[in-house]
């Protein structure tokens, strides 16, 4: 019913709108948002290929990203708390105590 | 399905969750048992992974496969998780926080361990994010240190990023091929070379796993995260972390992808130059000796990259030996800086920079076996004959000249020569620049590690043999599955 | 007797669909009628009396009221998120409603549930949209730049996720007995044994968890009239405070009708009752009907008669009771399983 | 590669959703546009004002809240998603052949969340303050 | 067992040394190191049968044999002279520094130890791996040798010889791989044993692969010899190491070494022996010549000597490339006279030095009055060393420019004419400094004391021996040089 180059689409946009928003936004959140976004759009390709292959690897494995961006979302805000609480933002440009 | 397979894993696994248990209900003073514990433990499953070198099987419906090639690394990781571990028990010294810094590197290890065993992108993709995420927690372990966690959060972001990318890429491979399993896809590779989508995949995952390895120019966070993270989390990502990536790649490339070589082995090439350039060329002027080992470090995989464009047995078998002397080498080093913070700021609690090489000044006569320990891992780094690091850039190097890319290897011989440039700094500043400094005692536990990784260093710099012997059969591994 | 084909199509679903909201509506305003009229009893006060017999007409006065009242938007306030924060929370209570069956008729010994739409993982689907309220919640505490509902959404929020784990336990374990993540398929399973018979605990877990989410009493933390004003609505009135009061109750009607689909056995009979047409097309929805009823009784009399817990107690009650409990209903499922 | 993905039966079974969503997304606006139509409109400033127990509000209201909060955001996050795993393992926990070592898996699985869970309580990161 | 213990015995004793606390221990233990490998030498040298040109005493144990490489020892008649010069130097060298006032002796003399190690070490390997491994050895204790005890530009120095040689040595490294892999991917078997790669070199591939081996092997040798235009390291570490270091640096014959033992076998396979020849003739030619101009121009003792040394490495790679028996056969004893001479030389700058505070020749003067001792044993290292006749110089160089002429009569009249700037600027350096009128503004010197006389002297007296009865090394050094033009007559080279 839906070809799907679509969804491939769908996801190759979805993961373009995230790396641009990674490589242009400073904040810690709105980066991590964007990684966020990247891996979804690849859970959109594992769900597309799993129904266009008629396997269920996909969707396996989608269940597992899943699991792995919430874990890596976890840690994420860990750490941009701890900066928070020191710095009192999260501006990665910021946050430059290493240089040469 | 005979779990004594994974016995190595699942002694890992044990001890992790024993040493989290354990720390909970122990007070400050005695949680140094959990630095023991782990190192038993570590070193039971380094005994059982040893023991069955040569076994050959696959397992959970082949996902999981071991082999010399998983059998070797696993070895690496395990290796510098002693050393991490030992060298911890110092550092953890009145933490509260203990049980967490140990359990973070044993799970790291564990996806590290289950990386190099991987026979499933699946498999490989969730123990490669286990090993990065626990990491990630660990570079920042020292939440009141801006450093630290500025690494960890460059460390983070980047991370996450590359993970995002090569998942990306993993997916087309998957909607091409239809399955994750790395034999599958080899198989499906013929689709995948005619496919565009098969370019994209590997443009894709050449930049996840460049990210992880830190090939320039996807390298920019590895300099600051080796300096701003602990020393013993530098060594765990250096030694460690970096291997995982690379092995990999190594399973993703050359065994998955063979089909497509002609795509990425000429990036490959270039990657390998670039690194190994810019990598020496900026660790030249570094001042912070956690910093110049970051890009030393980023030296060091620009050579092992080498592998995936030589692409013989022996090329590999090198390739994979570097990976188990950077280990050693890499591990001491950073162990050595670790020794070195520690004594600089048991003087003074509020210095800054306490990695800056002139806290090095004198170390000779401060602290004898740290700097001669030092002498050895940077002379090994640096490729000087008889230690580990010569071996394998002899394997290495020759290889490449055999395989007729002579111009790659004159260009690592010249960067290798280059290198010994900063490495001999270190050493000068240790034994011939005057220091104030008093002598001081050396903390046990870091010169036990640091005895392990001189041990290592000199072993496979004096009795090559077996370690050349098993990087070889991991090689032929990694060939047989795709040739 | 064949049911037309027509039935199944998916536009007549959504008029079905459209009937039920309507429904619901009405069972709503019942329910703010029924709740008065209890809770005055308890207290023993007469409650609404003037409008109509026994103030049956009162809920048409408030909604005449409700709608002549000035719309009032307070400076400062997001005025976007302020006047799209309604939409949220009644979205996720209707996108609820479609996949819950509100009876079933059965036809010839087939059963033929009375649901918008009957899809393989309603119960996903059900937990997923139903917190999608707490952004709508959140988004009214936010735009509205007011400090007691920032703190009751805040609260509101530390509330539902302690709460979500729990919920979804249990609902696993009901799944797992059900073998199916089909609500109609669980509610098919309890016959003839309830599975708050099979697994009390559970029941019990699961019953305190829903009334956390549906932000009940004693969990309405997230108002709190004594200390934090109205809460989260504070800043909202006339027609936006009704439709957020409307979503609250909408809401604890479509919980109860969850509880007793999940475990109080739906509208399964003895098959002896809905053997003829008639008595099956009409007894198993009024029965489901009643326990639905009688659920809404006891939840309204719970808030009338047990005081408010503190938020400290209430995020400690989902934590570190009811997650260990549901684990432990967890386990005696599987066991239960593996005997059986 | 080309090809079609059919999911049709999934979509019918969306299908009223979709027109209850557009229903609900409707049904707030039109009300409140009546609402608009219907109301009188008094002039007042201070009606505007926000509503703090008659306090004049001092700053603004969007500040920053206490830890706790995201403590609990990120317990739940990572809970909820053990949860996750545990549904698809429901459904083929019985009547697939594989109820043992299924069994085994999944009590290791839950075993290590325990683990989790016990550190979480013992590390007081469950304890409001 | 003889050789390797003749290598391990100072490997062994230097960590031992490094033990030590006291100079004491450290010295003492050094001379019983040394001692030791002198006796175990001269014990291999009257074992030696200096007629045959074959390997000797040869050891071999399997090491990594998936790489082919083995530890494999052996000595001929290039190596043993050698090997006999380092261990008779070593000991004296210990015995001169015995009163030195350096700081961390036990380093310092470990030091010495190691690099005695490497040196003989690099002599007696038959395996390339080997070979490589101590010739990157002797890199590290010179490197800090200098870099610890060296003057005042020692960082530069040491630094600048580190990575011109190491790069050298890394090319060399190139070429022992291509050398190495070609014989592999002839004959199917790993190896890096030297004789047998030596053999296999003809087999390899295309004449252009022998060139590019032929050349880097020989860069890396000529590199460390050293010769024009790649010797600008020399002056500088030579100046600026202590005296022991500079004679040690002395003591590294290594460069020479490989040419006659690796070079030579080679060269008539290249593609073109004659470029060859030609190239190492005219470095050798221009060594020579260039050499001895700088060294006219220092005013720095130190620094002429170190050019001189430069001149008369230019004669080594002169001889070998004039490929008759003799001009080879006194390059080889080149390289045996110029250890000895140019450890007195050194020897004696280190003691002006310590005596006088300055090295500039225009500030010293009349030295022999006060330092008659020095003056006998200086003047007749200098007069070895432009080549009087009855020294050890002037038979090497004699050997060196008559053989050549054979083949290269171009380059032996450039040579030729460095002569007499030889003669130049030693006779006029030992004027400037030793006679003349003593000037008082450089203190009360006092002669060199009882240790130093008997280590100078007693390598003056070898001087004059071996100038009189050069047999007993030259024998073999003949033996050896025979077997190798009779390799490149075969090849009608």
């Amino acid at each position: 019913m839906i070809p799907v180059e679509l969804y491939i689409g769908l996801a190759a946009v979805i993961f373009t709108i995230g790396l641009f928003g990674f490589m242009t936004q400073r904040n810690g959140v709105r980066m991590l948002m964007c990684v966020e976004l990247m891996l979804n759009s690849a859970n959109i390709n594992l769900v597309a290929f799993s129904s266009y292959h008629g396997n269920l690897t996909g969707q396996v494995f989608t269940l597992y990203v899943i699991a792995l961006a919430a874990a890596e979302a976890a840690i994420g805000f860990a750490i941009l708390m701890s900066i928070f609480r020191m710095k009192d933002m999260i501006d990665l440009d910021k946050i430059n105590v290493l240089r040469w | 399905m005979d779990l004594m397979l994974f016995a190595p894993e699942i002694t890992m696994v044990v001890t992790g969750l024993a040493v989290l248990l354990i720390g909970l209900f122990l007070p400050v003073e005695s949680k140094k048992v959990l630095g023991y514990l782990a190192s038993l433990g570590i070193l039971i499953a380094l005994y059982f992974t040893v023991a069955s070198l040569g076994t050959n099987a696959l397992a959970f419906y082949d996902t999981l496969s071991v082999d010399a090639l998983s059998q070797f690394f696993k070895i690496v990781f395990l290796v510098v998780a002693l050393l991490f571990s030992i060298a911890a028990v110092k550092y953890t010294e009145g933490s509260k926080n203990t049980e967490e810094f140990y359990v973070l590197a044993i799970f790291a290890t564990i996806g590290m361990m289950f990386v190099a065993s991987a026979n499933d992108l699946m498999v490989l993709f969730v123990a490669f994010e286990l090993a990065s995420i626990s990491t990630y927690a660990l570079s920042g372990f020292e939440k009141n240190n801006a450093q630290s966690l500025e690494a960890s959060i460059k460390y983070f972001l980047i991370g996450s990023l590359s993970a995002a990318l090569m998942l990306f890429g993993i997916t087309f491979l998957y909607g091409v091929t239809g399955t994750t399993s790395i034999p599958g896809i080899a198989a499906g590779a013929a689709a995948l070379a005619a496919s565009p989508i098969g370019i994209l995949a590997v443009v894709l995952l050449i930049a996840g796993f460049g990210f992880k390895i830190a090939l320039v120019p996807f390298h920019m966070w590895a300099p600051d995260t080796y300096q701003g993270s602990p020393s013993l989390v530098s060594s765990l990502l250096a030694a460690g972390s970096k291997k995982m990536g690379i092995v990999a790649a190594f399973k993703v490339f050359i065994v998955a992808l063979i089909a497509l070589k002609v795509e990425w082995q000429i990036a490959f090439a270039i990657l390998a130059v670039i690194t190994m350039t810019v990598g020496n060329a900026a660790a030249l002027s570094q001042t912070s000796v956690k910093r110049m080992l970051a890009y030393s470090s980023l030296a060091q995989a620009g050579y092992i990259t080498m592998a995936f464009v030589v692409l013989t047995p022996m090329a590999l078998g090198g390739g994979i030996l570097y990976a188990l002397s950077h280990g050693f080498m890499k591990a001491g080093a950073f162990i050595v800086t670790a020794a070195v913070v520690y004594m600089v700021l048991s003087e003074n609690k509020d210095a800054q920079n306490p990695d800056h090489i002139d806290n090095f000044r004198g170390l000779g006569r401060r602290m004898p076996i740290t700097a001669l320990s030092m002498t050895v891992f940077v002379f090994a780094l640096a490729g000087i004959p008889l230690t580990a690091g010569y071996m394998s850039k002899f394997v290495l190097f020759s290889s490449t000249i055999q395989a007729g890319f002579a111009w790659l290897a004159v260009i690592a011989i010249l960067n290798s020569a280059l290198s010994l440039y900063y490495y001999a700094k270190i050493v000068k500043y240790m034994y011939f620049l005057p220091t104030e400094g008093k002598k001081v005692s050396e903390p046990l536990p870091y010169t036990l590690a640091l005895v392990v990784a001189v041990a290592g260093v000199l072993a496979i710099g004096f009795w090559p043999e077996p370690f050349i012997y098993w990087a070889m059969e991991a090689a032929k591994v990694l060939l047989a599955g795709g040739m | 007797m064949e049911l037309p084909e027509i039935l199944f199509n998916p536009l007549v679903r959504g008029i079905l669909g459209i009937c039920l909201m309507s429904a619901i509506f009405l069972g709503a305003m019942a329910a703010v009628w029924f709740e008065r009229k209890l809770s005055a009893d308890i207290q023993q006060r007469y409650g609404p009396m003037r409008t109509g017999p026994h103030g049956l007409l009162q809920l048409v006065a408030d909604a005449i009221k409700l709608f002549t009242k000035e719309d009032i938007i307070p400076k400062n306030a997001d005025r976007l998120l302020f006047v799209a924060a309604p939409i949220m929370m009644m979205g996720s209570v209707f996108l609820m409603l479609v996949a819950i069956p509100f009876g079933a008729i059965i036809i010839n010994g087939d059963t033929y549930p009375i649901a918008a739409t009957d899809m393989d993982i309603s119960i996903l689907y059900i937990e997923a949209v139903s917190a999608v309220s707490i952004i709508g919640i959140f988004m009214v505490a936010y735009s509205a730049n007011n400090k007691y509902s920032l703190l009751g959404a805040f609260r509101n929020f530390a509330r539902m996720i302690g709460y979500e784990v729990p919920l979804g336990l249990t609902i696993v374990s009901v799944a797992i007995m059900a073998g199916s993540l089909n609500i109609v398929e669980i509610a098919q399973a309890q016959s003839p044994l309830w599975f708050i018979f099979k697994q009390p605990i559970g029941f019990i877990v699961f019953f305190i968890a829903l009334m956390a989410d549906m932000g009940r009493l004693p969990f309405d933390q997230n108002e709190s009239e004594e200390e934090l004003i109205a809460g989260w609505i504070t800043e909202y009135t006339g027609m936006r405070f009704g439709l957020g009061f409307f979503a609250e109750y909408i809401h604890l009607i479509l919980g109860s009708m969850l509880v007793v689909l999940l475990f109080l056995g739906g509208w399964n009979l003895p098959a002896v009752l809905t053997s003829n047409n008639i008595l099956g097309i009409v007894l198993p929805t009024v029965f489901f009907l009643l326990k639905v009823v009688l659920v809404m009784l006891f939840i309204i009399m719970l808030r009338w008669s047990v005081p408010r817990f503190r938020i400290d107690q209430v995020v400690d009650i989902s934590w570190k009771k009811l997650l260990p409990l549901a684990l432990l209903n967890l386990g005696w499922v599987i066991a239960l399983g593996l005997l059986g | 590669m080309s090809g079609i993905i059919d999911i049709s039966n999934i979509i019918y079974s969306y299908i009223p959703v979709a027109i209850i969503l557009v229903v609900a997304l409707l049904m707030p606006p039109l009300t409140m546009f009546l609402v608009k139509t219907l109301s009188p409109r008094s002039r007042g400033v201070s009606k505007y004002d926000t509503y703090e127990a008659g306090s004049v509000p001092i700053g603004d209201a969007r500040i920053q809240f206490n830890v706790e909060y995201y403590l609990y955001a990120i317990a739940f996050v990572l809970f909820d998603i053990e949860v996750l795993f545990l549904y698809p393992w429901a459904m083929v926990f019985q009547g697939h052949g594989i109820t043992e070592i299924a069994t085994v898996e999944m009590l290791i699985f839950i075993f290590v969340v325990l683990f989790g869970y016990v550190y979480l309580l013992k590390k007081e990161a469950l304890k409001w303050q | 067992m003889l050789l390797s213990m003749i290598v391990l015995i100072p490997l062994i004793f230097a960590v031992l040394t490094l033990l030590t606390r006291t100079r004491a221990q450290a010295r003492a233990l050094a001379l019983v190191s040394s001692v030791a490998v002198l006796l175990l030498t001269i014990y291999t040298y009257f074992m030696f049968d200096s007629t045959s040109a074959a390997t000797q005493f040869e050891e071999m144990y399997t090491w990594v044999p998936t790489l082919g490489i083995s530890y494999n020892l052996g000595i001929d008649g290039i190596s043993l002279p050698l090997i006999l010069l380092n261990a008779i130097v070593i000991p004296l060298l210990i015995l001169f520094t015995w009163n030195d006032e350096k700081h961390a002796p036990n380093r310092f003399y470990s030091l010495i130890l190691i690099t005695q190690g490497a040196v003989l070490g690099v002599f007696c390997a038959l395996d390339f791996f080997l070979f490589y491994v101590f010739w990157e050895l002797t890199l590290i204790p010179l490197f800090f040798m200098v870099s610890m005890w060296g003057g005042p530009k020692k960082h530069y120095a040491s630094i600048k010889f580190f990575i011109y040689t190491h790069v050298a040595s890394l090319v060399m490294l190139l070429g022992i791989f291509g050398l190495y892999f070609a014989a592999w991917s002839n004959t199917g078997t790993p190896s890096l044993n030297i004789p047998y790669l030596l053999s296999q070199f003809q087999f390899v591939g295309s004449g252009m692969t022998r060139d590019l081996i032929f050349l880097a092997l020989l860069f890396g040798f000529i590199v460390k010899l050293p010769v024009f235009p790649f010797h600008s390291w020399l002056p500088d570490a030579y100046t600026e190491a202590p005296t022991a270091g500079s004679v040690l640096f002395v003591l590294l014959k290594i460069g020479g070494y490989g040419i006659f033992k690796i070079m030579l076998p080679l060269l008539p396979f290249t593609a073109s022996p004659n470029l060859m020849i030609t190239i190492m003739g005219a470095l050798g030619a221009v060594s020579v010549l260039y050499g001895a101009f700088l060294a006219l121009a220092q005013q720095d003792m130190k620094r002429m000597v170190a050019y001189s040394s430069l001149s008369h490495m230019g004669y080594v790679t002169l001889g070998a490339a004039g490929l008759v028996s003799l001009s080879v056969s006194g390059a080889m004893f080149q390289q045996f006279s110029h250890g000895l001479i140019m450890s007195i030389m050194f020897m004696a700058c280190g003691v002006i030095n310590n005596a006088t505070g300055t090295r500039i020749m225009n500030e010293l003067g009349g030295l022999a009055q006060r330092m008659p001792k020095l003056a006998v044993i200086m003047v007749l290292a200098f007069m070895a060393s432009l080549g009087l006749p009855g020294l050890t110089g002037f038979i090497a160089e004699f050997s060196v420019l008559s053989g050549s002429f054979v083949n290269l009569q171009g380059y032996v009249v450039i040579a030729l004419m460095a002569i007499v700037i030889t003669g130049a600027y030693h006779l006029w350096a030992l004027q400037r400094s030793m006679f003349g009128v003593y000037k008082e503004k450089l203190g009360n010197v006092v002669d060199i004391n009882g240790y130093q006389t008997f280590a100078m002297g007693l390598i003056a007296i070898l001087i004059v021996y071996f100038g009189l009865n050069p047999s007993p090394v030259l024998d073999m050094m003949l033996t050896n040089s025979e077997y190798l033009v009779g390799l490149m007559a075969g090849m009608g080279v």
